[in-house]
């Protein structure tokens, strides 16, 4: 028993429903709530970008154009065409998934710096597209989403609900429902990491070379954690696209892909906790920075800087290294 | 073991974020709230407007305050993110508790405030300029400057009146100039206006000749028009009289500031744009009732900051004091109090022009407020 | 004599106009373990990226128990029977030492998206089994003690013999060793020495590129001798010890 | 018709130029250290902001150019000493979060120092525009293409005659063996960083007058001089260059002829089409895998 506390999944997934079932109590306003949803949305996010990144080592610096994909189809299938948000969201996720399963094959291919290029060039692509179908998608000024809704039952953070007797703001079911779907994401992705297909993935990072010799098929473990991560992207997309209620292209940009890949690197990559710390500080760093004013950009470049020269490997992982040291120490002397 | 070091770290990391999340809330002081795109693409609206709101709420604190408290400006930079601005909205209203919002530099950051402010009932006055943020009229939703279909109007209006039918368009694909854009379609078509040539480009784009090169060999063009702000519009008119493209120029109000004139030099000379009355605020006739509010604020906004004025200060100014007045007329900080006041504003004389505030007009302005400018030997002339 | 496992035909390899392998046929049988030797730039190495899928021949065939595998990849070839080690070690030093033996088993897992998704009973179970074969694998090559350390904080020569677990994990007809001894002490060749004879008693046809001459012509049935890209000889350890021309490559004639 | 051709190909040229001294930088700092400087774009910023600045406080024109250089020169030494020298170890995409990082510092001190205005720097030598087969062209556009002509021969000779560029040349094929053969691999670095804030600095100079210059440009120029330096081939000046100018003349072609709504996505398409059939971009060294 001790030993299955121990491990990430029993272990970590406890710890993780712990601070968030207690984290809603800690809370004194709507705003503080809202960061908490948006920092779930983030970290569902890059923890299926770790996938990706971090296990596999394939980066991607465009992924904000999938989640950017999901939000639009989402907002314009639900909104435009009267489609039912889930049924919405789930073709969605369908096509982005598609999309990542015909461009994975010919992009994954690629190494390094032109892994990151390509990526980054689908991701602009999709911005612009976005941004220009002015038509469609309501261009740079952005579009109005329908809140979400299930079986004609709409889940706005506006409204208030009343669950087995006790009265909810929409706000804090929002906040419930992202918290389970981030529990649940991190089991996904624990799951996949401790198998079979994770090791592959892994190993692709390690030597791709060793693990194509045992009968690894690297080319389609690849294309598969791609689209894997591209549809957590695009599911985030558009439920972020309904919680929010209205959307820009900024979803999709750059600028946001660029965030999303520091999340990852900077939590610690190939660690699911350590990403989603990433979220949490990535998220809530404009808001703490917010009151330097003129002085924000400065210390958000530097604290970046910083950390990642001094922390290469990410804050979770050198956190822990150093908590574990001195316990390794004894196990050597007791080997000894 | 490892469980209680994530719950640790995990829970370290969320107390240190919450208690620099609360606020301090200072004790007796009226907070208007304000979000605007101080930098980022957009910083072109929203840094002066930031600069005109601090300015003038240092000058109401040292003339006593509103309704007897001194004015707390709370303030964020939302970078031109919309999703930034949400967050910042929802900070201003849940944790800020401010009375009044200010804000919104773009119609994106604007249009994702909307429906938090309309929940929360704050009221909140925005400075950017489609036409949806108003009509529908949202009852807690107000804004200060023209749309881009008064501006796209007045240039159609002028150029029609000197005989132009057929015109090329040339615009940015930032959310200004998209929905000039579109705006200019709209009213060209209503007009009898054919739009024969439309090009585009980006924000950050540095050469237009492509493009003015394309409009140029297009048969039957009798003049131009470019919708867009920043450094774009200069670059256009830089780019035109390189081409000697020999048609008339007309620009938005996007570029109505004197920088324009500084960045594109001999260029612009001859050029015609739809703006406020700042630009010429020394040679307004002295019978027009905008001209000591124009000039107060020009020399005021210049002396401190030792930069050119531009509208889209002049916006965040007519919005400060459109909320001082309504909350002075409303005799309290009640939300809905001032909102009424807010709507019932009449005859109000600002920078931008005169408003005229109703239950269906939450803007009150109309295209009679744009003076036609040129420029002429450096400088803004009127044209009438 | 029964169809040998490989058959090499008429192989050539140019790189940018340099032969690094020409015209070169030779087979291996069934059960031997078969030393390929050489000067250094001799070509042996390269002579394996052929075999194994990593290069492309420029000329000529291979073939694996009768089949030609000319223009695959290396992970079809594993499928087939072939595995092999790596001169610069290719080890997964972000994985744990037992984690890079069940990489090898990869193959024999049959598991939907769905299941690994939702974990269920069947992937744990497999898992577990997985596990427990590759720790005996581990016990095997020598390696039980490092069963759950980070591969990167192994020792150089357990990382040597941890490849070769891998490699037995994909439970092969053939293993591909390229110089297994580089960068070994005597007693740890001495080790890998019956290590390799172990892996030929249980049935794995060895193919071996190694310098340290003591071991190859202590456990090889058969030498293939490589000297720029060509065969110069080929035999019996007796045989090549006696070879004229192989004295004269080593002696510098 | 051919006017227009003409007209399109002498702004791509020049826009082309711009994107190939970027990608040159890249380029430079990529064979000295395998890091891609995302903060590259910030040198182009300095260069135009610092050289605007100091004019206005009335220095003549080489000289605020002179020190505005040398200034970015010092930069690029400060991030290669105090960013990347630290985490040399670290992965690909640490690295680039923090040359991310850097950039976002450098925009933030400009800001701060300067201001977040548009500003013009003036003409080298007017704005008159010459007239050549129906095309314009400003004086500015010919000390574009001038300066970026000198440049790549100094970056020639100095590459192929100077011992310190061969020093360099060295440090990145084998930056153990030139330690070896008493290199001094850290300075080398160094001025690898310092030669491409120069090379930034100098081409954000010389477009001041044509496309203006205020804290954030360095954004875009910076990512279309990766572009550039991608699709012909990393590390490879000569790819640099041409990357560059097929960057620039594509771009204005699809304008011309295309649409200028998605003049922008066409130069990503075009590279991901060269990176699907050439992973190395055009000129890159297509490395067989040693194992």
């Amino acid at each position: 028993m001790m030993q299955a506390l121990k491990s990430p999944r029993l272990g970590g997934l406890s710890a993780l429903s712990c601070v968030l079932i207690i984290l809603p109590f800690t809370l004194s306003n709507s705003f503080q709530l809202d960061v908490a949803i948006q920092v779930g949305i983030a970290a569902i996010v890059v923890v299926g970008l770790n996938l990706l990144v971090g296990f596999a080592g394939q980066i991607s610096l465009g992924h904000a154009g999938f989640m950017g994909m999901g939000a639009y189809m989402s907002a314009i299938l639900s909104g435009t065409y009267g489609w039912s948000p889930l049924l919405a969201l789930i073709f969605a996720a369908i096509c982005v998934g598609g999309l990542a399963f015909l461009i994975g094959g010919p992009i994954l291919r690629l190494k390094g710096h032109y892994l990151s290029m390509a990526t980054l060039g689908l991701g602009i692509i999709i911005a612009i597209v976005i941004n220009t179908e002015s038509w469609l998608t309501g261009g740079p000024d952005g579009l109005v989403v329908e809140p979400l809704s299930l079986f004609g039952w709409a889940l706005s953070p506006f409204d208030e609900y009343h669950l087995l007797g006790i009265s909810l703001s929409g706000t804090q079911v929002w906040y419930i429902l992202i918290a389970s779907l981030l529990v649940f994401a991190v089991w996904l992705a624990l799951n996949i990491i401790d198998s079979p297909t994770g090791r592959a993935l892994r190993a692709v990072h390690g030597s791709e070379i060793a693990a194509q010799v045992v009968g690894v098929n690297t080319a389609h473990y690849k294309v598969k954690v791609f689209v894997i991560s591209a549809v957590f992207a695009s599911v985030m997309g558009s439920l972020s696209a309904h919680y929010t209620g209205f959307i820009t292209p900024n979803i999709a940009g750059f600028h946001h892909s660029i965030e999303l890949i520091t999340m990852v690197v900077l939590g610690g990559m190939a660690s699911t906790y350590g990403v989603i710390l990433g979220a949490v500080i990535l998220v809530l760093l404009p808001q703490v920075l917010a009151d330097l004013q003129e002085f924000e950009m400065l210390a958000f470049g530097l604290i970046l800087m910083v950390t990642m020269i001094f922390m290469p490997k990410g804050l979770l992982p050198t956190l822990l290294n150093l908590l574990n040291k001195p316990k390794q120490k004894t196990t050597s002397e007791e080997a000894a | 073991m490892k469980t209680t070091k994530y719950t640790l770290a995990l829970t370290l990391t969320l107390a240190a974020t919450g208690v620099s999340l609360t606020p301090v809330q200072a004790a007796e002081t009226l907070r208007i709230g304000a979000f605007v795109s101080a930098t980022g693409p957009a910083s072109f609206l929203g840094d002066p407007e930031l600069k005109t709101l601090e300015l003038y709420i240092k000058e109401i604190n040292a003339q006593g305050g509103v309704l007897g408290q001194q004015v707390e400006l709370v303030h964020y930079d939302d970078g031109g993110s919309a999703g930034k601005a949400r967050t910042y909205v929802n900070r201003l209203i849940g944790a800020d508790k401010v009375d009044m919002i200010i804000g919104g530099s773009t119609t994106g950051t604007t249009m994702a405030a909307v429906p938090l402010v309309e929940q929360a009932q704050v009221p909140f006055i925005s400075m950017a300029g489609a036409i949806v943020i108003t009509d529908p009229v949202k009852k807690w939703v107000f804004k200060t400057p023209q749309t881009d279909r008064m501006a796209a109007t007045k240039v159609l209006q002028d150029m029609k009146a000197r005989g132009m039918t057929k015109i090329g368009l040339i615009s940015g694909t930032g959310g200004f100039g998209r929905s000039g854009h579109k705006h200019t379609l709209e009213v060209a078509k209503e007009m009898g206006i054919e739009i024969v040539a439309d090009e585009t480009y980006g924000p950050q784009d540095t050469d237009m000749t492509a493009q003015l090169t394309k409009i140029k060999s297009t048969p039957g063009v009798q003049a131009v028009f470019n919708f867009g702000f920043g450094q774009g519009p200069a670059i256009v008119t830089k780019n035109y009289a390189q081409l000697a493209i020999d048609l008339p120029l007309y620009q938005s109000h996007g570029v109505a500031s004197d920088k324009y004139i500084e960045l594109a030099g001999d260029a612009a000379e001859g050029v015609r744009l739809p703006a406020s009355p700042l630009l010429v605020a020394d040679t307004l006739p002295e019978t027009d009732p905008q001209k000591p509010v124009v000039t107060a604020y020009k020399a005021k906004f210049e002396a401190a900051y030792n930069m050119p004025v531009s509208t889209f200060g002049a916006y965040a100014y007519d919005a400060l004091m459109l909320a001082v007045d309504a909350l002075e007329r409303a005799g309290s900080t009640d939300k809905a109090k001032v909102r009424d006041a807010l709507e019932q504003t009449q005859n109000y004389v600002g920078v931008t022009g005169v408003y005229n505030l109703s239950a269906q007009d939450h803007m009150g302005l109309d295209v009679s407020s744009f003076r036609l400018l040129e420029v002429s030997q450096g400088t803004w002339k009127l044209v009438e | 004599m029964s169809t040998p496992i490989i058959q090499v035909e008429g192989l050539s390899k140019v790189f940018g106009g340099v032969h690094a392998i020409e015209n070169l046929s030779f087979s291996i049988q069934q059960g031997h373990i078969h030393s390929v030797i050489g000067p250094n730039g001799a070509g042996k190495t390269t002579l394996f990226n052929l075999i194994t899928g990593i290069y492309t021949p420029t000329h000529g065939d291979i073939k694996l128990k009768g089949e030609s595998i000319v223009g695959l990849d290396p992970s079809q070839l594993a499928p087939r029977g072939m595995c092999r080690t790596f001169q610069n070690l290719q080890i997964c030093m972000n994985m744990t030492a037992l984690e890079n033996v069940m990489i090898g088993q990869h193959l024999q897992f049959k598991s939907s998206l769905l299941a690994t998704l939702f974990r269920l009973p069947c992937v744990v179970q497999a898992d577990q089994q997985a596990r427990e074969k590759a720790a005996e694998l581990m016990d095997f090559v020598g390696c039980a003690k490092y069963l759950n350390t980070e591969a990167s904080a192994m020792p150089y020569g357990a990382l040597k013999r941890l490849e070769i677990a891998r490699a037995l994990a994909a439970k092969p007809d053939i293993l591909l060793l390229d110089e297994p001894a580089a960068g070994l002490n005597g007693a740890e060749t001495a080790e890998l020495d019956t290590l390799i004879q172990k892996v030929a008693q249980s049935g794995v046809t060895v193919v071996l590129v190694e310098h340290d001459m003591k071991l190859v012509m202590n456990i090889s049935d058969y030498l293939l001798v490589l000297d720029y890209g060509k065969k110069l000889a080929e035999g019996t350890p007796e045989e090549i010890r006696h070879n004229p021309d192989v004295i004269a490559a080593y002696l510098g004639g | 018709m051919l006017a227009e051709l003409l007209q399109y190909l002498f702004t791509g040229v020049t826009l082309g130029a711009t994107y190939a001294l970027v990608a040159l930088g890249f380029t430079l700092i990529y064979n000295a250290s395998h890091v891609i400087n995302f903060a590259q774009g910030e040198f182009l910023m300095i260069g135009g902001m610092s050289t605007f600045f100091l004019l206005e406080a009335g220095l003549p024109l080489p000289i605020a150019i002179l020190l505005s250089v040398l200034l970015a020169g010092a930069l690029g030494i400060a991030l290669q000493k105090f960013a990347i020298a630290p985490a040399k170890n670290a992965d690909v995409v640490t690295l680039i979060i923090i040359t991310i990082g850097a950039s976002i510092f450098l925009r933030g001190l400009a800001q701060l120092v300067w201001d977040k205005e548009i500003h013009a720097v003036p003409a080298f030598s007017g704005d008159t525009p010459l007239v050549i087969g129906g095309a314009t062209l400003l004086p500015q556009n010919l000390w574009v293409l001038g300066i970026s002509v000198i440049v790549v021969l100094a970056l020639v000779y100095f590459f192929t005659r100077t011992l310190t560029g061969k020093a360099i040349l060295a440090t990145s094929m084998n930056a153990d063996a030139a330690k070896l053969v008493g290199i001094k691999t850290q300075f080398i670095l160094m001025l690898a960083f310092a030669l491409s804030a120069i090379l930034g600095a100098v081409a954000g100079v010389v477009v001041a007058p044509i496309t203006f210059t205020a804290y954030d440009i360095g954004i875009m120029l910076g990512l279309k001089g990766f572009v550039a330096a991608a699709i012909g081939g990393l590390g490879n000046g000569v790819g640099a260059i041409v990357g560059g100018l097929i960057l620039g003349v594509t771009e204005t072609l699809a304008a011309g002829y295309i649409s200028s709504d998605y003049k922008d996505a066409v130069p990503f398409v075009i590279i991901l089409l060269i990176l699907f059939f050439l992973p190395n971009g055009l000129f890159g060294s297509r490395s067989t895998e040693r194992v």
